[in-house]
């Protein structure tokens, strides 16, 4: 009798240690500018990693596992961001690390994860960042030059010839700045006005008036809100004519509110999150974006921007390699990385390989217009 | 369209949202002796709670009523709470204070006000005027008039009633001032509660044109602090003229040297007046030596 | 007549409009102990100011033992031997009586910062010249035994005592005494009035005194100058300055 | 009042040695690094805020100018790393000495006014020389510390390093505050007519201090970014400066323990109290405001009271056996 009982006890602690063991979550960390002037970007991201927690815990988990995805905040400085990748790889010994949000940081802290042997997924767009390719490396947003191409597109074929530039001074306009610089002058444009503002500056107008002065036929502002809003309203008051492309940057809806009724006529390169609706019901990405729109509005009472699209990506692609690769280990999702392909995300259709982290192209693009304070796209 | 005279309107509309802050900055400066370093964060406050009575429902005249009225009361209970208990402490301590005051409201309206960027809309819609053929928005025209309007006010307020001088009194000798039975503790909390009023005047009526948000009240406030030095601590038609100085030297730089270095180049010049001027252009000038 | 050891010529001091000094000299002669007195706005506070360089002069001249000082900031002077109190106690809050003691020493030495920094020998040996220096004026004002108090809980009279200790530290030649017996007592005034000229005696000193208690000036003032409205209307000795009728109309004039 | 030096140096020193015993991982110890990097601003600024009285919202621009000065000299030119750091040491200190001329001549806020300006200027230079400096994305690729060939590459060596250069910076500021400039300090800092009238040069004495203190924050700065070996403009701004004058003003202002005390407790507190990562400016502003209101001696002040408590203890038992 006393023998039936522990035998019992015994076996239902070994089944017990079993499930407890292959419940263990894979640990995943992340890094995110929730704070500081880079909030923007920051918050819907860790937004997103909450929600995509839930959602895949709730779906039974990764491989039978749960998954945690420790999220911190760098508050948009690069000291804390290396402290918050040191501790991410230190403390919570984590299998792969989505993040930081800004290029700056995240060119501060690739060495760090790459040292460590453990894969980090950026959600900044710098060039520098995949260009040349580390190995422990990747990044999930469009990359400036795909906006670039697509503005250039537009413009050429719009006829026109001399471009002039409005950069905001951060790490974001400075980026864009240097490809649009490369590509004006590649692709046999010229470049007559190259001007730039301050990320809090409140009057562009006499940068305005110095391009329109210099005689262009269109003009291309590149920056993050609300700089961009006060460049359009200065277009506005000065009656300038000429278009403006924006950059994906200000592709939220807080963009037009900012702007108001100067935001009539705007172009500008943008995911199709902007425009879920007017995406073809075939198109792979569709149901991705329907399905992300839906969850997070109902999460957290407004609709996701691009920029938590980056965070949702960044998941997607690491779950999706840890389903190939079978495994959670970091080494074992770097290798399955690099193999994806044609995965549909929020921002464009991933195919890693070994010389290409990025994985998207100018598909990941549409060129949309402002009208009747929502937006258009272009065919 | 003749460039010169838009940046020079740039300047202007953009040296009067400076020029709004520094009056602030130099009210309290005169009654007090103090720098202080929260008054960026009133102009803030000013805008952000207007945007938080608009979000709820509030019309826009009302939003702009409550919020000049509850940043006004935020002044006086930040000098009855934080300055005032500080005594005889020196103006070191003081300053300090000024510094966490400035990073409390920031930090409280961030938690319950949020991290985004808003905007109100212009007093006379979107349309802009058209002076000398250059473009200026009509709410700059209402930044420019208000602005005239307080200098006007100070000088009178200053020379011409009792309260005025009594404060100057203050600042100049405040044992002196309280041996004449001018109540010191009473100036000083007239001067911050006034400051703060005119930092939420200057910030609901430059919002339309520079938007808001909990973190503008550094770069507006040092862009105040710069104007004050520029023109001269302590007058407030010299808060009004530096500030105007500032954003056209910011706006002609940025036409005709470089937009990357319109800032710099303008602290440049502060630098310059601080040292060679030290009261400032507009200040007194026989300066005594230390 | 003994040696000048300081000579004030044709002084004008401006604030904005107001003249506060028109004209003014004063010749003060080496060991000796100088009133300055006349009624309050009289100008004797500015005069002080003008000798230990805290007011600069819009005309006129210093000659301290024939050397020009009328361009050298106050700090020279303290260096050339100079040292005064103030009217309202200039006692900084937080720090021990023997540290503000000491700062009375501070001018009477040379020394690189560099020195100072790394502490070196000499670097020990001024700092234990100044606290010898310091330990003496302590004693001498007999305020050894408070040495470790901080300076500014002490009473008024004790106050101007330390400030007295501050300026002898630095041995000065020269001590400028700022109403020291404004606030204290008789009993205190009288102690005070013995400690003047026991300085005098063992520091070598000459003094020039501004107060408004006349024992006090007629005890110790070998001579005495009387300023009204910014000019010198008298300057003799004590008991020649009591009968002069212009000094007793000022007086009267200046308490109605 | 005479600080002894083994409170005031030996003691923190070895306190901070044994820190990373406490603490192990290389997520700590840099923190701890960062943190000793900070505390290197705090010593010099606890001189000129604490004891000359003269507020600065440049240090943050300091910090950065060295800092660049050493990448742009170690990566553009090819210099070594010793000769870089010295450089970057070298411009800043000039520079600081040329500010501080003709405004520590003024009274009141000048010198908070002129480091301000300055301050802003250089995080200008810093963003828009993009050629030089990188650009707001930053200066990636700065050499690691080496002397003499030897490069210091591992995280506790760099930190023994840093504590060492800490400490010989809290032995300068000790022998500094026990010297006649001191005393000299403190006076200007309550009485300028007082300090004048003693024979104290104040303007000078202002002028030594902020040097020296902007000497602090240079070395610190090439020190940083030869351990990072990235660099951008956001880590050297205005909110920096303010920061920095958190750590003095938590540490008690006057003391320069305690101001290293501030200086870890800063940069410790953000990362312990993770879930207050929205609060952080508020809760800045509450230290500051308390501090100056109601702990004015600060983190020193407790930790006095801490030590008599102590000493009390001690001799408690002592007490009973006279008493038995």
């Amino acid at each position: 009798m006393l023998g039936w009982r522990w035998l019992v006890v015994i076996v239902m602690g070994w089944v017990g240690t079993g499930l407890a063991w292959a419940a263990e979550p894979i640990v995943f960390g992340a890094v995110v500018s929730a704070t500081g002037p880079a909030a923007f970007l920051g918050e819907p991201q860790k937004n997103t990693f909450l929600l995509l927690e839930e959602e895949i815990n709730a779906a039974g988990g990764l491989d039978g596992r749960p998954i945690t995805i420790v999220v911190y905040d760098d508050e948009s400085d690069v000291n804390k961001c290396v402290l918050a990748v040191r501790r991410l790889l230190d403390q919570d010994k984590v299998v792969a690390i989505f993040g930081p949000s800004l290029s700056g940081n995240t060119l501060a802290v690739t060495k760090v994860a790459a040292a460590a042997r453990v894969p980090l997924i950026s959600m900044a767009a710098a060039e520098k960042i995949v260009r040349p390719v580390d190995p422990w490396v990747f990044n999930t947003p469009q990359l400036d030059r795909h906006a670039g191409i697509t503005i250039l597109q537009h413009a050429k074929a719009a006829g026109h010839k001399r471009l002039a530039l409005l950069t905001v001074s951060d790490g974001y306009g400075q980026a864009g700045r240097q490809v649009l610089q490369e590509l004006i002058s590649a692709q046999g444009f010229s470049l007559v006005a190259d001007e730039v503002y301050g990320p809090k500056d409140t009057d562009m107008t006499a940068q305005l008036t110095k391009i329109v002065g210099a005689g262009a036929d269109a003009l291309i502002c590149w920056g993050t809100n609300p700089g961009p809003a006060v460049v359009a309203r200065n277009r506005m008051q000065l009656g300038l004519s000429i278009p403006l492309y924006m950059s994906h940057g200000v592709a939220s809806p807080k963009f037009i509110e900012l702007a108001g009724p100067a935001a009539e006529g705007i172009l500008l390169p943008a995911g199709r999150l902007v425009a879920v609706d007017q995406v073809p019901d075939g198109h792979p990405q569709k149901a991705v974006l329907q399905a992300y729109v839906a969850a997070y509005t109902k999460r957290f009472g407004m609709p996701p921007s691009s920029f938590g699209g980056y965070a949702h990506d960044a998941v997607r692609l690491v779950a999706a390699a840890v389903r190939k690769a079978g495994v959670a280990e970091p080494a074992a999702i770097r290798d399955a990385l690099e193999n994806l392909q044609n995965v549909a995300g929020v921002s464009g259709i991933y195919s890693y390989s070994a010389d290409n982290h990025n994985g998207l192209d100018a598909s990941a693009f549409l060129m949309v217009s402002i009208q009747g304070s929502t937006w258009k796209v272009l065919p | 369209m003749a460039p010169l005279i838009q940046y020079l309107m740039g300047g202007l509309t953009l040296g009067s949202t400076y020029g709004l802050t520094a009056l602030g900055f130099t009210l309290i400066w005169s009654a007090t002796g103090i720098v202080n370093f929260a008054q960026g964060e009133f102009v803030m406050l000013g805008g952000m709670l207007a945007v938080a009575g608009v979000a709820v429902g509030l019309s826009q005249l009302w939003a702009i009523l409550l919020a000049v009225a509850g940043t006004t009361v935020v002044g006086a209970m930040v000098e009855r709470t934080m300055i005032r208990p500080l005594g005889r402490r020196p103006v070191l301590d003081v300053v300090i204070v000024t510094l966490g005051v400035a990073m409390v409201v920031r930090g409280l309206v961030m938690l319950f006000l949020g991290k985004e960027t808003h905007v109100l809309e212009p007093f006379s819609g979107h349309v802009p005027l058209r002076v000398f053929g250059a473009a200026i928005m009509a709410q700059g025209v209402w930044v420019l008039a208000t602005a005239a309007a307080v200098v006007g006010g100070l000088k009178v307020f200053f020379s011409a009633t009792l309260e005025g001088k009594a404060m100057q009194a203050c600042a100049h000798d405040p044992v002196a001032a309280s041996l004449v039975g001018i109540s010191v503790p009473r100036m000083t909390l007239l001067s911050f509660a006034l400051s703060a009023l005119l930092g939420a005047v200057g910030g609901v009526l430059i919002t339309p044109i520079t938007m808001t948000s909990y973190d503008v009240g550094i770069l507006l406030g040092l862009k105040g602090f710069a104007a004050c030095v520029l023109g001269g601590l302590g007058s407030p038609l010299g808060a009004m003229a530096g500030g105007i100085l500032l954003g056209v030297v910011e706006s002609l730089t940025a036409g005709y040297l470089s937009s990357a270095y319109k800032d710099a180049v303008a602290l440049v010049v502060l630098l310059a007046v601080l040292f060679f001027r030290p009261t400032g252009l507009f200040g007194p000038r026989d300066v005594t030596r230390v | 007549m003994a040696e000048v050891l300081l000579a004030v010529r044709g002084v004008e001091v401006r604030f904005g409009g107001l003249l506060a000094l028109n004209a003014v000299d004063l010749v003060v002669e080496a060991g000796s102990i100088h009133a300055l007195i006349g009624p309050n706005g009289a100008g004797k506070t500015t005069l002080l100011g003008v000798i230990s360089g805290a007011v600069w002069v819009q005309q006129g001249q210093l000659e301290l033992q024939g050397v020009d000082i009328t361009r050298l900031p106050a700090h020279r002077r303290a260096a050339l031997g100079v040292r005064r109190t103030f009217q309202h106690v200039e006692i900084v809050a937080g720090m021990t009586v023997f540290d503000t003691v000491a700062v009375g020493a501070h001018g009477s030495h040379d020394l690189p910062l560099w020195q100072s920094l790394l502490a070196t020998p000499r670097s020990r040996r001024v700092e234990e010249a100044i606290a010898k220096a310091a330990a003496e004026a302590l004693e001498f004002v007999g305020l050894a035994s408070v040495a470790d108090r901080e300076a500014c809980t002490l009473a008024l009279g004790q106050q101007r005592l330390v400030e007295l200790a501050r300026a002898l530290a630095g041995r000065p030649r020269l001590v400028l005494l700022d109403e020291p017996a404004a606030g204290l007592n008789m009993a205190e005034t009288a102690a005070l009035g013995e400690l003047i000229l026991r300085a005098r005696q063992a520091y070598g000193l000459t003094v020039v005194l501004v107060e408004h208690d006349m024992d006090l000036v007629m005890e110790v003032s070998d001579q005495v100058t009387v300023l009204c409205f910014g000019e010198v209307i008298a300057s003799a000795s004590p008991a020649e300055v009591q009968r002069d009728p212009r000094v007793v109309a000022a007086y009267l004039g200046g308490s109605t | 009042m005479r600080r002894p030096f083994w409170l005031q140096v030996a003691v923190p020193i070895a306190v901070m040695g044994l820190l990373p015993l406490v603490f192990p991982g290389s997520y700590s110890l840099t923190v701890l690094i960062l943190s000793v990097l900070h505390a290197m601003h705090a010593v010099g600024l606890c001189l000129l805020v604490g004891h000359a009285g003269q507020i600065s919202l440049g240090h943050g621009g300091f910090y950065g100018l060295a800092a660049y000065t050493s990448a742009i000299l170690s990566v553009r030119y090819a210099l070594p790393v010793e000769v870089a750091m010295a450089g970057g040491v070298g411009l800043t200190v000039v520079v600081a000495a040329l500010l501080g001329l003709p405004t520590l001549r003024l009274r009141g806020h000048a010198l908070a006014m002129a480091t301000l300006g300055l301050g802003i200027i250089l995080n200008i230079l810093f963003t828009e020389a993009v050629e030089l400096t990188g650009g707001p994305s930053g200066f990636v690729g700065i050499p690691r510390l080496s002397f003499a060939g030897v490069v210091v590459d591992r995280d506790g060596a760099v930190y023994g390093l840093l504590v060492a250069v800490l400490g010989a910076m809290m032995a300068l500021a000790t022998n500094i505050l026990n010297s006649r400039v001191g005393r000299a300090l403190r006076t200007l800092h309550g009485s300028e007519a007082a300090a004048e009238a003693m024979g104290v040069d104040v303007a000078q004495a202002k002028r030594v201090v902020f040097v020296l203190s902007a000497g602090f924050s240079a070395l610190a700065g090439v020190l940083y970014a030869h351990y990072l070996t990235f660099i951008a403009p956001s880590s050297f701004g205005f909110l920096f400066s303010v920061e920095l004058i958190v750590m003095v003003v938590l540490g008690g202002m006057t003391s320069i323990p305690g101001a290293v005390a501030g200086a870890f407790l800063v940069t410790w507190l953000p990362e312990v109290l993770r879930a207050f990562e929205n609060v952080e400016s508020l809760l800045f502003g509450i230290i500051l405001l308390g501090c100056i209101r109601f702990f004015p001696q600060g983190l020193a002040g407790a930790g006095a009271s801490v030590g008599r408590w102590i000493g009390a203890l001690l001799r408690c038992p002592r007490g009973e056996q006279d008493r038995g």
